[in-house]
């Protein structure tokens, strides 16, 4: 029976795991090895370490892929969760595990039980990760901690609004605040969980300083709850020197609103929007990104496949997917130089943007109750959102570059400089589309700039 | 723009389990641009939800659920005991990403036929033809029998 | 009967060989496309173009691979021919032929006959190249011309020093003039053959001097006997700002030693040497490549594949080099841009060695005893010739930054400045190398300086 | 440098159709630094070389061959017939890419074996060794039998 003060967990669930010392105690043996150890590492050596998203339903099958990906290099490992589990459906989840599990979209880790998530962590000799996107992760964090899992990805935000349509943040946040809490208590204990924050929010056309204020706004929260170990998340836009600078503006902004008591970790996910479906385009992408990571100072890349277009990639393309990240971010293009005074441009008005939106909530007493009213008022705002609790009434645009521009700021409270500029650079990119289909205007320059490398599928 | 002498009304949303919401937008962008009234009922939407929302707007023309997480058959899996009842009478249009994995075979589809799934689409330029389509050669009932 | 007095081809190919007219006839239809206007047209577009090696030696099996190639987008096919063939073993390639054609390390265009080359020429809607190794080339000149073929390679250096033991240059370059002269006579009658040269040399550790010092010679003799359309490979050493620079240097040498009456498409080989096995960091090479050639200016790049440390590619594998090649040529790489000052210094090296290698033997009478005497001397040089015909007393090593340079220069008749250089340079690479098994010194830099990609071989 | 009392020789050469040298050139220095006497025949060498310069060089310990291009067996086709006559009786050493094609199969060195080939080295490193090893149990005429 799993009991800790500061984490409602269900009462079902929590009935069917190990008590908190018996948790404790096997974390403290470090199973698998750390997560923060391996990030750590990367950061020593100033090359970003690979992860692969993976998960399937059924246990000896999950197993069988970890085993068979880690042989490509991963520095990381992850258990990807299904969507019924995300949704905190763990009976649907269950239903379909004990029907056809190679119909479950990732591995149901609450309807596996701990006792096998223990088997996982055994199973590799590298850290694993459990990554999913649950608006309310506590019942699969409590059941990821007894297994020995020491990296959780999830926000009270980046997990609430791309990954569900009804749940207030309020709620959200709540149930991220006790989750940030427990690896607060474990980390004043010294056990190190790491949490990863989504800064890719909807993936697709997400401007820099949205990602990174949302991720600053969630470390804030988990730092005030005592983490100590964060992985913060940006989404790879395809404009590399506006991506470099994102992930530069991590430490920055980090730095400036965190502090240095906690160790922050910049992780960029290869490009999350639509794919190219040509495997060599989408191979060139991902080697795209390793190189972005690596020139960003991204202490981890997490890898996507030459079959992201398609579906869920088996383990072959995922390895290639694996090795190919590795490649890019490798010396052998340690050639690649950027324009530095482009990069600090692109930094210096990141910068500005994510303050602008982010002080006014850290200057409320009640961080959560900010951060809802923020998305209720549209002070607060993301793309795309599949929460009716975000506006979704700023629209993005590539410019003329590729970088991504905020047409319209909607809501957000932005200056007059950073809309002047956003609004220049946006109509910069009007002259490069060429209408799609019987599409017209907005509609056809979304399109256009959602398809920026998917477009590239011809032979 | 085109307009239309009487409005024509859809049903929209993604399936139950399912939270891919860009392509919802577009979709609902594309109608309302071609003249439609869209209910659009967003992400992860269980099928009684789609037919309740077709309760509320009976003059519906189709129901159009999208599914891109591979979850399609699963999470329309209650359609054939929901049409048992009466229920989302109505053409049901699919569209996405409709079954798990990168190599996808057309017993995938079938099995979403089976369930009783009206039309699939591949692409979202078919689907105001086919709803122009559907409306010439309408008999309403005659769905999901 | 094939008859040109310019052309003194073998009886007994001669003679199971079409006329001169209709050989002239069917190039003037225009059966296949011209490579000069694939040329041409990638000029424009400041875009290289891809061509795979490809040649097996079944006629079915050549059709099919070339018909499988095709939808991968090259722009140029080749028609790479087997060893036998290239010695002039065309007895030897026969009877290989014909017990068992899948053991020929290409295809046996002269055993095959003009008729069957035709038939390649029709198959695909590409044009084709004869790629080969021939010495003396004349009879596969002549049944390449009577098939249709619009583009040959080869020349007097560079097709016999690294492709054969004992074949005085005298004959090589005698042979080739023959073939340059009819390629003169065509050109003047509006049929433009492209005849690329082969500055891949050895391919291994070739210093880009030597590379375009070689084909310069070559150059300056095809031009002399009317040639009109060359394009000129040089091979991917592996440092980036050398290789632009020699791209570049192509054309400004060419244009200093040749005149503007003959049109000149610089082509990049990728990485001609030691390749990695492992298929990411080969995929990753080829990418590379691509993106040099870019860079570079080249009108063509010769693909490589994935497979290439292993042995012959199959045909999957060749179509995923063409495509990984098109897309490191491509804009998705647009945003490289090199420290154009080090691009600048390179080129203007490079152009200075050059000149010390070619000018005194272009100020000779005699052009072909010059080369003969410059070779015969080491003046003229090549490292790892395969011949004995040039002595190969140069020492080529790497940088510290990867690039090829003269650790010893031999008898190369080089300015004291660009010996200093070299030294120097080659120098900063030793402290890079660590000792590689049981070798010691010079031996051991050696192979390291080869295995520069090739290392590159862990998971 | 190690040498040695008596001075050992062997003959070293690329197969008939075979051009490739840089290995070549790297085997002989690698032998010479371990006190051997290279007869290097170069690329493009026939057999029939092979076997005049062991008549020439009666003292050689082994004749080593490397093939690269995929046509080692084409290359070394007339082995038995030399054999039979009498020439090279002398352990044939083999080194390379030894078939064409990416995808390597067993049976492509059974083949080369058959023809008489005496070993077949993956690694030049193992040279030194096996010449040593050879010595140790040398059997001058028993090759090629
Ligand atoms: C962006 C994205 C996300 C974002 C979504 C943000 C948001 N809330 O919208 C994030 C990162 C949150 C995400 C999460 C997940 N995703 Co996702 N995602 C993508 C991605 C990269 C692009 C999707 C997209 O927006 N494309 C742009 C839009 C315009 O195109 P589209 O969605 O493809 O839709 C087109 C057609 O399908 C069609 N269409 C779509 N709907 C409909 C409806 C009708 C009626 C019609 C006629 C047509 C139609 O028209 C559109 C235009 O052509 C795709 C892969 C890809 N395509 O590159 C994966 C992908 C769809 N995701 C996938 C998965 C599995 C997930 C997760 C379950 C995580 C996981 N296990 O990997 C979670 C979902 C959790 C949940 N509860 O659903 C898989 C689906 C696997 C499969 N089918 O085999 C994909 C294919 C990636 C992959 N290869 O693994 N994802
Ligand atoms: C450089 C090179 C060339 C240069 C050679 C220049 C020269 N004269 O030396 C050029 C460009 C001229 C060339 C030409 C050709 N090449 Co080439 N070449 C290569 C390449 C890229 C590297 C070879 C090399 O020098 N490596 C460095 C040295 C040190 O290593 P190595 O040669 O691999 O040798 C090692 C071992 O094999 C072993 N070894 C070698 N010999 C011996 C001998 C003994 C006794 C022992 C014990 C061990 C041993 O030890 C070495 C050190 O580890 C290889 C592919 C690769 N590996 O990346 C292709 C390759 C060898 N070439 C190949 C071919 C086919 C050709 C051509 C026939 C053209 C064609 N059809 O594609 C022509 C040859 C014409 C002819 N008449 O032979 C193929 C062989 C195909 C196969 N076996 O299936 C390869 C594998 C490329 C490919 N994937 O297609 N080539």
């Amino acid at each position: 029976m799993f009991e800790h003060a500061a984490l409602e967990v269900s009462p079902a669930v929590a009935a069917r795991l190990p008590g908190w010392r018996d948790v404790t105690a096997h974390l403290r043996s470090r199973p698998g090895g750390r997560v923060v150890d391996v990030l750590r590492s990367a950061e020593r050596a100033g090359q970003p370490v690979v992860q692969p998203r993976c998960g399937v339903g059924g246990h000896r099958e999950m197993l069988a892929l970890l085993r068979a990906l880690e042989p490509a290099g991963p520095a990381v490992l992850s258990v990807t969760i299904d969507s019924y589990t995300r949704l905190g459906q763990f009976a649907e989840a269950a239903r379909v595990l004990a029907e056809a599990p190679e119909r479950l979209n990732g591995y149901p880790l609450v309807a596996h039980g701990w006792q096998r998530g223990r088997e996982l962590v055994a199973a590799v000799g590298t850290p694993l990760e459990v990554r999913h996107g649950s608006p309310d992760g506590r019942d699969l964090f409590a059941t990821a901690l007894a297994a020995g899992f020491t990296s959780f990805e999830g926000g009270g935000i980046g997990y609430n609004l791309p990954y569900c349509k009804n749940v207030p943040l309020a709620d959200s946040l709540r149930a991220w605040r006790q989750i940030d809490a427990v690896c607060g208590v474990l980390a004043a204990d010294g056990v190190i969980v790491d949490r990863e924050l989504f800064g890719t929010l909807t993936a697709v056309l997400v401007p820099p300083s949205t990602s990174i204020a949302v991720t600053v706004l969630e470390a804030v929260s988990a730092a005030r709850e005592g983490v100590r170990c964060l992985s913060i998340a940006y989404p790879q836009g395809g404009e590399i020197h506006q991506d470099v600078a994102a992930l530069r503006a991590i430490r920055t902004l980090t730095a400036r609103y965190l502090g240095a008591h906690v160790e922050v970790f910049p992780v960029l996910h290869q490009f999350m929007g639509a794919f190219p479906a040509d495997p060599a385009w989408a191979s060139g992408l991902i080697l795209y990104g390793g190189l972005v990571a690596r020139l960003g100072g991204a202490a981890k890349v997490v890898s996507k496949t030459d079959q992201e277009a398609r579906g869920l990639p088996d383990a072959t393309a995922n390895r290639r997917g694996i090795r190919t990240a590795t490649v890019g971010a490798s010396s052998m293009f340690g050639f690649v130089e950027l324009d530095e005074s482009r990069v600090a441009e692109e930094l210096s008005w990141i910068e500005r943007e994510v303050a602008e939106l982010v002080e006014p909530v850290l200057g409320a007493g009640d961080l959560a109750a900010a951060i809802e009213e923020g998305f209720r008022s549209g002070r607060l705002d993301i793309p795309f959102s599949a929460s009716r609790h975000a506006r979704s009434s700023i629209i993005p645009r590539r410019d003329a570059a590729g970088a991504i521009r905020y047409a319209d700021s909607g809501g957000l409270p932005f200056s007059a400089a950073v809309r002047r500029r956003n609004a220049v650079l946006s109509d910069s990119g009007g002259a490069l589309r060429t209408a799609g289909g019987d599409e017209t205007g907005e509609m056809a320059a979304m399109v256009h700039d959602i398809s920026y490398f998917s477009r590239r599928d011809a032979a | 723009m085109i307009t239309f002498e009487t409005a024509r009304t859809v049903i929209l949303g993604v399936a139950a389990s399912d939270a891919h919401a860009v392509a919802n937008q577009l979709i609902d962008r594309h109608l309302r641009a071609h003249g439609f009234t869209v209910m659009n009922l967003g992400v992860c939407t269980p099928l009684t939800e789609f037919a309740d929302a077709l309760d509320d707007e009976p003059g519906a023309e189709a129901v159009l659920i999208g599914s891109l997480n591979g979850h399609a058959y699963e999470d329309l899996h209650d359609l054939p005991t929901l049409r048992g009842r009466g229920r989302l009478r109505r053409p049901v249009i699919l569209g996405g990403n409709l079954s798990l994995g990168a190599h996808k075979q057309s017993a995938d589809l079938d099995r979403l036929h089976r369930l009783g799934v009206d039309h699939i689409l591949q692409d979202v330029a078919a689907l105001v033809p086919l709803l122009d389509m559907l409306r010439t050669a309408r008999v309403p009932v005659a769905h999901g029998v």
